[in-house]
């Protein structure tokens, strides 16, 4: 049987207009690497939104997969402007091969 | 508020009903109301967002390219350079008016009140486009400096209302030379500059090449953006929990007060009618694209439900519809709609 | 079934083959036949999505236009009320025929049944766009109202289809007043209405602003179109594990059949020969955006893989390769391309 | 270190067409909000579908973060339209920041 | 209560070009359907990409549900490619509904 | 190398540089470069995936009917089929000259040099339609059929660079039936082929219906393609990080080499000035589309840092900016740009 070792994976929903200050974050924590991907529409305490592009409003998911302390690092970083940017942090445990990588 | 050189004002009926009427049967305005009524009967018709997006760039190019060639014929005068300053200006000293009474009359905090102010003094490039359609057809076309006067306009408005909010010595989360880079270095001051440039080096020949593409469409693509912008604009205002009526108020008084300043400074500075009533439609735009995109950044506290509603679902709808026309008269009123003065 | 006033049809020929081989030299139709050999030898061509969206709301949106424009100058008379008062009827007949067969020698369930049904008395925009653009390099030129008798008959194939699945009485999981307003401002219906009355309000006039953009381009449009629904159409038949060979059958049956009651309708109302052909059309052609989006909610039981196979992979190629040609050639035989009776 | 609560994240596979159906199941549940994001091709047990747009039949995942209780209220709402309606619902635990806001 | 079971959800990023050698990875070890999902750009130690797309070096998800010896089989006959074929793979336990489809 | 045909060149004055200078002046060259200088000042401006995709499509289609209704009219003759030949064999000869020298010069093993190898021996689309639209700006018109000498130029690349990164006799992962599959029927060959077949099929006449789409749009898109394109290209190369100068250096001289080579057989085989051009740009020019996708699945293992930098971010803008007008200049040097020998 293959080995797996055990990562977080945190997910964070963000405008687009401020995903570099969230991918500067995961950097900063010392991550090696993020993707992102797309988000078609949502809605939350401020009601709907759509794909409402050519307006600032749209947003992505920022994903990350990091060892334990690094994540908590991250969380850390992100949880004072989690509020006045409107992120959305969730994280949970996944299993990874090649854990030397994250 | 200033002394206005009212030639033959006397003699000139103001033609504003005609002016705005004539703006219901173009094609450009009816779909834009298209948009609007399809939203508002919750219809589910949509324009894809990378083809709302491909059409913005289209529009950007085009109109760049058309100003830059224009400015490649007439040559660069102290008429272009009065219109710049002027329209920079504006951009930079409008926001201290709207923030004033953004704060007075609505009680906007001071974070809000600044990001507002900073979208109404910068400049909304698809009203814009529309306004030049529009004095076209009513044979008042704007001179193709104002291109650049539209890029020059984007960005001071966004250093005003940050100072507004901020005031001179605080610290904002993102730094200051990242926020000036994306303010200067944003797509459409980009486009539109760039543009315009390629205009001016290729000149009336090397744009007939490619002015089928940039020419003949236009208005067909203006078309269905406006289309979809009637659809953006009527939802965001039925999902809207922000506005009071106050702001609403200040979403179209705005425009109208700084579509008249506007127009009125363009009569003192000597612009023929067009350039005038497009400097008044710059002053009366309010941005919707790169100012919230900048503001979301460097005001993230800011609520975007205020601004952007006001800008996109008042304002900008206010101006297609019914201000563009006002403005258009007032310049005929002021400076006479034969063209500049001899 | 009907009689007929055949006006001197011994005296014509019944140019079917002409008719039906022109059309296959027409780019129009050859890139949709690119499409389908592209995917039958499994290349990974592919229009990206969102641009394949867009080019069906411009399909629409110029079409729209174009209709009211023509309408805008021929007016209403009889002739359009009667063509609204077929389609209509046809759409709302069409599917109790289509059921009977498709539940007694298909052997369908009935809820399939009703949802196939449902596809075939509705109508397919592309079919018709297709069909007007052959019938006018036929000299037989569809009427400008046609394009509202289209649009009239989306919805009420769909509500007798819901009837024959479900009954009078029975309750769907989604409210009937959800599932009208979908229907009626479902986007093609809104933006085809919405384009007719901009054409009709602006007139050619107006229309001559954007005619670069929305006719100039249209025939190439509809080519890149085409070649994307040639490569879904084949796909999908590709990957079929649901189509048995009678209703293979049947969806070439099905379109034959009501095409030519469509074109017999249309010549006994007294339609010219191009309407009446495009009349045909409408009957014979089954949708595949409108109603397979409107059954997923009203019938989501029914199997998208026997309702869009056999509308989309079978009943649409037969359209655009040879039904078009048949059923001009019939309109041509029964009226007379000459034009209508005079 | 920063505190992180548990609740349920949950994603649903569903054609775009009926996307409203589970949103109104999510708002019926009293679930505060819920995120949509695209889904490009997929193969299931009826064979191989590509982004089949202009169809009808292409899907969306609509994910959701909620207290356990409201979760087992969502899936249970579900649960009877799950085949018939072709949806495909998948939970698990996550961490989040902000407990009080899901 | 509903009654779930527990399944494992692979997830894995790859090259679009090489989607394909994936999806028949999955079907190999017997897993019943697979979902493709869009990715817009990310980072690794290979520096920042984006969505770099006419150009073969985009990505997407491909993500499965399968049950737990499925889901080893599908890692093992992956292992050997994913630092040649650049893939990432990450998988963790899930809830599923209907458990016998999976 | 080869004894060449120089008719009259001693009385010719080699005018590389008007044309290369006169490239800087076209709208099309100068969107590439604005994209370059956007991407280089960090400027956030990008075309949508989804439209860069679809302007490709169009531009193939475009490019593939102009070509087929060309040769519709000129007929196929000996010199068609010695441009058939000679662009087959140097697509799969030209990946030998460069595997040497990217073993030999800039030491890359085994696996990469073929890679890079198979990239320099086939083509790249853009290029070939930029120096069309170049060459018809000189009044240099390549001949139709060089549309099909690209759609044949594809391939053998890929297949001598597998050879020489594989050896004859080892197995790739990828059965080789599918490699070919893919290879034979990947989305440019067969829309170009198809295209090109739609032309020869419709010909004029049957091109005259969509030409307003397909031929006044054309550089109008690909204005808009090359902005993308520059974008793309200078931001892959910020990114770099496996490109050292000996491999910069044969990103330039590959393409330069590879250009008059492709020139001189050109003219040996007694093609007119235009064609000999073309075919020199064809041999010039780097595929990075078809190529990287058909390695990244044949040989995982080689480095897309190294093979997508160098043929996109290095002789891709080369090409457009310097190459095509020194090769453009080569051409007339040995043939005479009064056309072919008469
Ligand atoms: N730690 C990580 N978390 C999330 N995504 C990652 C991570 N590392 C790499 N990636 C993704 O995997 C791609 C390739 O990474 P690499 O193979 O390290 O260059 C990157 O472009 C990212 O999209
Ligand atoms: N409970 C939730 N589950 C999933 N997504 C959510 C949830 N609440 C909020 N969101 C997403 O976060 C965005 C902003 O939420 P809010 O800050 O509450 O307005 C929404 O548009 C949704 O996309
Ligand atoms: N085991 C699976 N893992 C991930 N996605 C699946 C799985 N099975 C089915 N799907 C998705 O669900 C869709 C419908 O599946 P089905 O209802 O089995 O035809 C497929 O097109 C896939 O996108
Ligand atoms: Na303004
Ligand atoms: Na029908
Ligand atoms: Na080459």
């Amino acid at each position: 049987m293959i080995e797996t070792v055990v990562r977080k994976r945190i997910e964070i929903l963000t405008d687009k207009a401020i995903v570099r200050l969230v991918t500067d974050a995961i950097d900063a924590a010392g991550i090696t690497g993020w993707t992102v991907t797309p988000v078609k529409s949502g809605k939350g305490r401020d009601g709907h939104w759509r794909e409402e592009r050519v307006m600032g409003t749209d947003k992505v998911f920022v994903l990350t997969i990091a060892p334990q302390e690094k994540a908590e690092k991250l969380a850390e970083a992100l949880a004072p402007i989690l509020t006045t940017h409107g992120l959305l942090l969730t994280m949970w445990d996944v299993e990874v091969i090649r854990g030397e990588r994250f | 508020m200033v002394s206005l050189p009212l030639r033959n004002a006397g003699a000139k009926r103001i033609r504003m009903d005609a002016s705005t009427l004539q703006t219901f049967t173009s094609p450009v305005v009816l779909f834009f109301v298209l948009g609007l009524l399809a939203a508002f009967a919750r219809s589910d018709l949509a324009i894809p967002e990378a083809l709302a997006k491909g059409m913005s760039l289209y529009l950007m190019a085009a109109i760049g390219l058309k100003g830059g060639v224009a400015v490649s014929k007439s040559g660069i005068d102290a008429n272009v350079l009065a219109a710049l300053g002027a329209g920079i200006a504006a951009s930079f000293l409008l926001p201290f008016i709207a923030y004033g009474v953004l704060k007075g009359f609505a009680k906007l905090d001071r974070i809000n009140a600044g990001a507002v102010a900073a979208h109404h003094g910068s400049v909304s490039v698809v009203t814009f486009v529309t306004a030049v359609e529009i004095l076209e057809f009513q044979s008042k076309p704007a001179g193709g400096y104002m291109v650049a006067v539209m890029a020059a306009m984007e960005t001071p408005a966004i250093l005003s209302g940050l100072l507004l909010a901020r005031g001179m010595g605080s610290k904002s989360g993102q730094s200051t030379g990242a926020m000036l880079h994306e303010v200067f270095f944003n797509a459409s001051v980009v486009l539109l500059l760039g543009a315009f440039a390629i205009g001016m080096i290729g000149g009336e020949d090397g744009f007939s090449d490619v002015s089928p593409f940039f020419e003949a469409g236009f208005k067909g693509v203006l078309c269905l953006f406006l289309l979809d912008m009637g659809l953006i604009a009527a939802r965001r205002l039925m999902d809207n929990r922000a506005i009071t009526w106050r702001l609403g108020v200040l979403a179209i008084a705005l425009p109208l007060v700084n579509g008249a300043l506007g127009t009125c400074v363009g009569a003192v500075i000597g612009l023929d009618v067009g350039s005038a009533a497009a400097l008044g439609v710059l002053c009366a735009s309010a941005s919707y694209i790169a100012v919230p995109a900048a503001m979301r950044l460097a005001l993230p506290e800011a609520d975007p439900g205020i601004y952007l509603t006001m800008s996109l679902s008042i304002t900008f709808p206010f101006n297609i519809l019914i201000n563009i026309g006002l403005i258009s008269a007032l310049a005929s009123a002021l400076i006479g709609s034969g063209g500049p003065p001899s």
